[in-house]
């Protein structure tokens, strides 16, 4: 039984079948890529897992616990966090308080009213945020605003308030779209720091292979919005309907 | 029956208003992304542009009649417009007759320049400002403008008349075999209800028949591929907003009849339109005009005495009712399009 | 000192000082001169500066951190200017409980209205607000009148059913608005010279609650729950996906300005015990967000200097009228005279609005970050100027 | 302890004076010194004019203040004196009041009850206004009439029509010339009477808030005792601009006269529909479909345009009036302005010059001594004939005109012609009439 389990899910947009039947289940502690083709579903399937969308039929459950339904924060409440394909980060706070929020976030739950506390006499709070920024190697940067730093700065920083909160499960949505190469591989240095220091589950959803092939330890391919297959990295490389599915986008 | 006729007809008429104003608004919206608080200002400019010619042919020489005297006991000072002096009475009386309809194409280049200067000279400079700043600076320049209209026109209503074969009414009732005097309209009630029409018809086939139109509503829908096509869409969009100025100023003309113009009756209609383009959904042509004609004719049924009776002070409320109703029910207004101005 | 850093803490001194000297910074010309027409330290003007202050400052704490712009705040000021003067009317004409129960009456109302508005972001919220308010200005002034006594506004009468306190005075007039005995419109004349100041209870009452009420707003843009509204500002979609519900935190902002807006709804009423209809419209409400946009939104004293100066141009620049005008350049030739007095008359006296348009648009297109904005360019002058000194001697030093 | 209740000014001047040069501030108790509020102590005094400057009102407030500086100019001894020549107490002597200069300070009321208690407020407490006067609408006299009273100043009301004002909202500092919608329910019965007979349905719209309500139970009341029927009375929002909506349900109703308690831009607006409607053009019951407005102004009907001819309704006074004072104040706002005075000009000019009078014959500023001298006082020569300020409630009794809208105007300015003049003893109405019960004067309040 895995931490997440999505169980013949369906979801229909007027005469579009963007999901069909799909089955998933992601183990505990594992690195889970998703991949495909241009509209085969990804983003789709994303949306359902965080709440956004909710599936025509199916269930998808976390932790034994179905998400379908439910509020985004009432989801990140349960353990998952995600990171989104263009990094969303308060760009009008700073880096330091950017940190701070996910950590306010997990002490005081969905809302509390501490409006004549100071932020400043927080130490606990500080203590975490300027700890996991050192960590993220960001601390010389954390009275900038986050909105001037640079675009894999700024997937550092989310990522690292997505793991500020300690997710059971991290959902990470292309994290390298549209970045330099060097940021790519400190991006990918970085999840396999957290995939080694830390008993997390990472589902990622990627179209750079590079980055699957770095980190992933098992694999599903979708293709028309129902899985083509799944297995291990080794054996995708080589499986010939991800071939075919991909040659056929190449075709298209 | 006859009632809810009648308060259809009122209500089409008061809509076309709106939806004539709400469609500027949109434009103007939808192209360059701007909420222009100055549109009110507008349609108001545009009644005055009635006033203006309706002055304009009335500008008189003046003969001394000692037979009468004036409310001092001095001669009586006797004006006769110049108009009906190179005219003559028949024919000079006829043009000052027709002012309001000439003013159409009076106010046409008044419109679309005034419309060109606030585009270049202000608004242009806003695109990449919050939507507060654009609503500052274009209340700003609203007050600004009714203020000027204030200090030669004075606050008063000024009285612009229809021609006299467009006043009085007629009997819409006999037609459809009600009784007598149970459905009276007045023609130029009519007449402005058809000339929104053929208004927004025209802007919509404008939009959708030309290679202008589809450009803009490319720039609409996505401003910046449009841009990498090597449009030059900021002049097109510049174009647009003299157009949605002078709509506003030709439903302000085509007003001026029904209620005489005062410098403040922009402000009185911009919250209402405000509200009309928000109901329809902000960013939607047909969703503003929708939402005009809808608020226009709940307005008037509302004001019905067996509505009132049930419900006192119904009529007071009802466009804000409404707005509520559907915003809470429909969350972008009744055509609205994700993500516009949530933020 | 006050959980306040060093900053925080001498700007809330500043402010202090300012209101607390304001019959002397505001009256800076001896009472006889000319330039007296622009003394606005009196009473009835003092007591709307800190008034529409407090106002401002509430609608910030709303606006400024979390970006919602509401468009009907003014309901909220006129439900709590009603609440006082029913008070007055029916319990004592003590302005402490007459307070109490605008603050409370108006965050009750902003919870209700803030519940249903906020369900709806960005312009639909604004609208949703506009309407909540024109219903209650338009109701107000209409079928409501038995409460609100509607186009009058609503006032004391001589036979005013009140529990603590007579209905009348012995001398047969109505009783004065009173904090535990001390009226609020009881002054003081200080003559220095040609100078005259006044102190009056009333605006001293309003410029405690004032600082108190800056006090908190500077406590509130310092917390975790200041740091969360601003988080909902800049990004919404990461607040709910850091497992934070935006909704509650926003209402409370909602809440919290809308109890500002109680309170200076209270204080009109206590420092003039008439509650008018027109307090509640659209265009009040606009009024109080042209303040904190003018003044500067998201900042600590942007929405005071805001209030400040559009409350400084309705009351000094609407009462400039020509003979005014002619005893200003009187000293002038009288071509010359005639000439100015055409050329400012369209601009003051009934005017006035000319002015204060251009002046918005003015401090939007030069100041996009309000007055607040003006006053750092300037320090940055200043400060520019010194080290700008020291590099040019540096500079030429090796040149010799 | 210093009690001014918002006090200043006057005395501080000439204290300013013996206090200049002198280093020490020195407190001085308002109380100690005055006897009432803003005792003028110098050689002039001040008066504060309240009245629309901006908002659909303005142009009416523009001429408003005309006729006050006029009044000012007249006080001081300037131009032809205007009614200064005709009132019938000659008490002024042109040499401002009791000898002190007339001054003046303006503000802005913008029609709201709060905007002008606080231009009120700054004229009594920064500029030292002795008498304030003015405002273009009831709510705004009533709000600034009970200021006054609170303040200890003396108010003299311009342009109010509502029975609250010196009804329910009466006030011991407060005084009206102007006059009511009883007075133009009971002038306009008869002559609607004589011309539209006594068997008519009378169909009401209403601008929903206190003076209008007010008015239409006055209309009603009248009408009803002449016979009339009222088939319905409907109210209208202030903020409506279009009527169409209400007009259009009224030739269905089976009524054949529609009254329209409108006022300003709404009776613009409401009378300009009607006539699109062509109610005037139809026959109902067998009769002529009449519309009446009660109140008439002449600025604003001229908005109205070509629609108020042959109109009925009433007004305070008019300039075509050939009464000695009427023509010498036609006469002298004529020439400086260059257009004849509205009736507000008129109401305005003559409450200054009543003023002024009552403090002359008083001998003394103090609010209640002016009180007493208005209180009762009989007049002649304003333009309205003999003319009683009752004590009872502080409102004028005076005759009232009967207006038409003219069918031939010679000039812009001639609208309106007087169809009746109805005599006071018409308009009369006990002090304790139902629609005037529920308030009383209180006591004069002299501040300090």
């Amino acid at each position: 039984m895995g931490i997440l389990e999505v169980k013949n899910v369906n979801k229909r947009f007027g005469g579009l079948q963007a999901l069909g039947d799909v089955n998933l289940s992601v183990a505990e502690n594992t690195v889970h890529a998703i991949i495909g083709p241009n509209g085969a579903g990804k983003s789709t399937l994303l949306n359902c897992l965080i709440g956004k969308l909710i599936p025509d039929t199916g269930s998808v459950m976390f932790q034994g616990q179905s998400v379908l339904g439910r509020k985004p924060y009432e989801i990140n409440q349960m353990g998952i966090s995600r990171v989104f394909q263009t990094p969303e980060i308060f760009g009008d706070l700073t880096v330091l308080e950017n940190m701070m929020i996910p950590i306010f976030a997990k002490r005081d739950g969905v809302f509390r009213m501490h409006a004549l506390e100071s932020s400043h006499n927080e130490n606990e709070i500080i203590d975490q945020a300027e700890a996991m920024l050192e960590d993220l190697n960001l601390q010389d940067q954390r009275h900038m605003h986050s909105a001037s730093m640079s675009r894999g700065n700024k997937r550092r920083l989310e990522i690292g308030m997505c793991l500020a909160q300690t997710p059971k499960l991290l959902l990470l949505d292309e994290p390298t779209a549209g970045m330099a190469r060097a940021d790519t591989n400190n991006t990918i240095d970085l999840l396999k720091q957290i995939k080694d220091e830390r008993d997390i589950t990472i589902a990622i959803i990627e179209h750079d292979m590079h980055v699957v092939f770095s980190l992933a330890e098992r694999i599903t391919v979708l293709a028309q919005g129902s899985p083509l297959v799944e297995d291990t990295p080794e054996n995708i490389k080589g499986h010939p309907k991800v071939r075919e599915a991909y040659l056929g986008e190449t075709a298209a | 029956m006859d009632a809810i006729i009648l308060q259809i007809l009122n209500g089409l008429d008061k809509g076309s208003a709106y939806a004539l104003i709400a469609l500027g608004l949109t434009l103007i919206f939808g192209t360059l992304g701007v909420v222009n608080f100055a549109h009110g200002a507008l349609f108001m400019i545009g009644a005055f542009c009635a006033v203006t010619l309706q002055r304009i042919f009335n500008i008189s020489y003046e003969t001394i009649d000692e037979s009468r005297t004036d409310f001092l006991g001095n001669p009586m000072t006797v004006k006769t417009p110049y108009i009906e002096h190179w005219f003559g009475p028949e024919m000079g009386g006829a043009i000052i007759d027709w002012s309001v309809p000439l003013a159409i194409l009076f106010s046409i280049p008044i419109m679309i320049s005034i419309g060109f200067i606030m585009e270049r000279g202000l608004i242009k400079h806003f695109y990449k400002r919050p939507h507060a700043d654009q609503i500052l600076v274009t209340f700003g320049l609203a007050i600004v403008l009714q203020e000027i209209i204030k200090y030669f026109y004075g606050a008063n209503p000024i009285p612009t008349g229809a021609p006299e074969v467009f006043r009085g009414s007629f009997d819409f009732g006999v037609m459809l075999g009600f009784d007598p005097n149970a459905i009276i309209y007045p023609y130029w009630r009519l007449v402005y209800f058809a000339f929104a029409a053929v208004i927004i018809g025209g802007v919509f086939a404008f939009l959708q028949f030309t290679t202008f139109g589809m450009v803009v509503r490319a720039g609409m829908a996505d401003r910046e591929t449009v841009q990498l096509l090597g449009i030059n869409i900021d002049k097109r969009f510049t174009i647009m907003f003299g157009i949605a100025a002078a709509v506003a100023g030709l439903a302000g003309v085509m007003y001026a009849p029904i209620n005489s113009p005062n410098y403040h009756m922009g402000m009185d209609f911009l919250v209402l339109s405000f509200v009309v383009v928000v109901v329809g959904g902000m960013g939607s042509l047909p969703g503003a005009v929708l939402a005009g004609f809808l608020l226009g004719v709940l307005e008037s049924f509302a004001s019905m005495n067996e509505i009132k009776s049930i419900l006192p002070g119904i009529d007071q409320i009802i466009i804000y009712l409404v707005a509520i109703i559907i915003l809470l029910t429909r969350p972008r207004g009744l055509m609205g399009r994700k993500g516009v101005m949530e933020d | 000192m006050l959980g306040l850093n060093k900053r925080d803490f001498s700007l809330l001194l500043i402010v202090a000082i300012l209101a607390l000297c304001a019959p002397f910074l505001l009256n800076p010309f001896p009472a006889d001169s000319a330039m007296a027409q622009f003394n606005a330290g009196y009473p009835d003007l003092m007591q709307r500066f800190v008034i529409f202050g407090i106002f401002a400052i509430g609608f910030n704490i709303l606006f400024g951190l979390t970006g919602y712009l509401s468009f009907g705040h003014a309901a909220f000021l006129g439900v709590g200017s009603y609440s006082a003067v029913w008070m007055f009317k029916l319990l004592s004409m003590n302005v402490i409980p007459a307070i109490l129960l605008s603050v409370v009456v108006a965050g009750l109302f902003s919870l209700l209205i803030g519940f249903i508005s906020l369900r709806r972001s960005g312009i639909y919220f604004s609208i949703l607000t506009l309407a909540f308010a024109q219903m209650s200005f338009n109701l107000a002034y209409s079928v409501l009148t038995p409460i609100t006594n509607g186009e009058t506004g609503l006032q004391l009468t001589l036979d005013d059913p009140r529990i603590l306190g007579v209905s009348r005075t012995e001398d047969g007039s109505i009783p004065v608005t009173n904090f535990f005995g001390l009226e609020m419109r009881d002054t003081y004349e200080m003559i220095v010279g040609p100078w005259s100041f006044q102190f009056n209870n009333g605006y001293y009452l309003c410029a405690v609650l004032m600082l108190l009420s800056f006090y908190i707003a500077i406590r509130i843009f310092r917390s975790p729950f200041g740091m969360m509204l601003r988080a909902i500002k800049s990004n919404n979609t990461r607040m709910t996906y850091t497992g934070l519900n935006a909704r509650p935190y926003a209402l409370a902002a909602f809440v919290i300005s809308g109890m500002y807006a109680g309170l200076a709804g209270g204080l009109l009423a206590s420092m003039d015990p008439l509650a008018g209809a027109e307090r509640m419209q659209w265009t009040a409400s606009g009024e109080v967000v042209l303040m904190t946009i003018l003044g500067g939104a998201g900042t600590l004293i942007g929405p005071v200097l805001g209030a400040g100066f559009i409350k400084y141009f309705e009351n000094i620049f609407s009462k400039i009228n020509d003979s005014v005008l002619h005893s200003w350049f009187s000293f002038m030739p009288d071509g010359l005279e005639n000439l100015l007095v055409t050329l400012v008359h369209p601009f003051v006296g009934k005017g006035w609005h000319l002015t204060l348009g251009l002046l918005f648009m003015l401090v939007v297109i030069f100041l996009p970050g309000g007055l607040v904005e003006g006053g750092q360019r300037i320090a940055r002058l200043f400060r520019r100027k010194k080290p700008d000194d020291a590099k040019k001697s540096t500079q030429s030093t090796p040149a010799e | 302890m210093s009690k001014s209740n918002l006090t200043r000014r006057g005395l501080i001047k000439t204290s300013a004076i013996a206090g200049a040069g002198v280093a020490l501030p020195t407190i001085f108790t308002a109380s100690s010194a005055a006897a009432f509020t803003n005792e003028p102590t110098g050689g002039s005094v001040t008066l504060g004019f309240n009245v629309p400057q901006t908002g659909p009102y303005a142009d009416e407030g523009a001429d408003e203040l005309r006729a006050y500086e006029l009044a000012v100019e007249h006080l001081n001894g300037g131009g032809d004196g205007g009614m200064m020549n005709t009132f019938s107490s000659k008490a002024l002597q042109g040499n401002g009041i009791m000898g002190k200069k007339v001054e003046y300070v303006t503000g802005d009321t913008q029609t709201k009850s709060d905007a002008a208690r606080a231009s009120a407020k700054s004229m009594i407490e920064k500029d030292g206004a002795i008498m304030i006067t003015g405002g273009s609408s009831s709510g705004v006299a009533v709000a600034v009439q009970g200021l006054c009273q609170e303040a200890g100043v003396i108010f003299m009301a311009g342009l109010t029509h509502s029975n609250d004002t010196t009804g329910k909202d009466k006030k011991a500092n407060g005084f009206r010339h102007f006059f009511n919608a009883y007075m133009s329910g009971a002038a306009l019965a008869p002559v609607l009477q004589s011309l539209y007979g006594s068997d008519r349905k009378a169909y009401h719209l209403t601008a929903d808030y206190t003076w209008g309500w007010t008015q239409e139970e006055s209309i009603v009341a009248s009408t009803e005792s002449l016979g009339w029927e009222t088939v319905n009375t409907v109210k209208t929002p202030l903020a409506a601009t279009d009527f169409s909506s209400y007009i259009a349900p009224v030739l269905n109703s089976g009524a054949d006269v529609l009254v329209l308690n409108h006022y300003g831009g709404n009776m613009v607006n409401s009378l300009t529909n009607a006539v699109q409607f062509g109610l005037r053009d139809k026959q109902v019951n067998g009769k002529n479909f009449e519309i009446v407005v009660p109140l008439y102004s002449r600025l604003m009907a001229r908005g109205a345009g070509e629609n108020v001819k042959g109109i009925h309704g009433s007004t305070n006074w008019h300039w075509s009036l050939t009464d000695d004072a009427s023509k010498a104040f036609v006469k002298s706002f004529g020439e400086k302005y260059g257009f004849p005075p509205s009736q507000a000009a008129h109401t305005c000019y003559c409450q200054t010059l009543l003023y002024a009078d009552a403090v002359t014959r008083a001998g003394s500023f103090n609010p209640c001594a002016v009180a007493e001298a208005l209180e009762g006082f009989e007049f002649d020569g304003l333009g309205n004939g003999k003319t009683l300020y009752r004590a009872e409630d502080h409102q004028c009794f005076k005759d009232v005109l009967v207006v038409r809208g003219k069918e031939n105007p010679t000039s812009e300015f001639d609208l309106l012609e007087v169809v009746e003049v109805t005599p006071a003893a018409q308009v009369t109405y006990p002090p304790d009439h139902p629609m005037f019960a529920g308030g009383e004067l209180g006591a004069c309040n002299p501040g300090a």
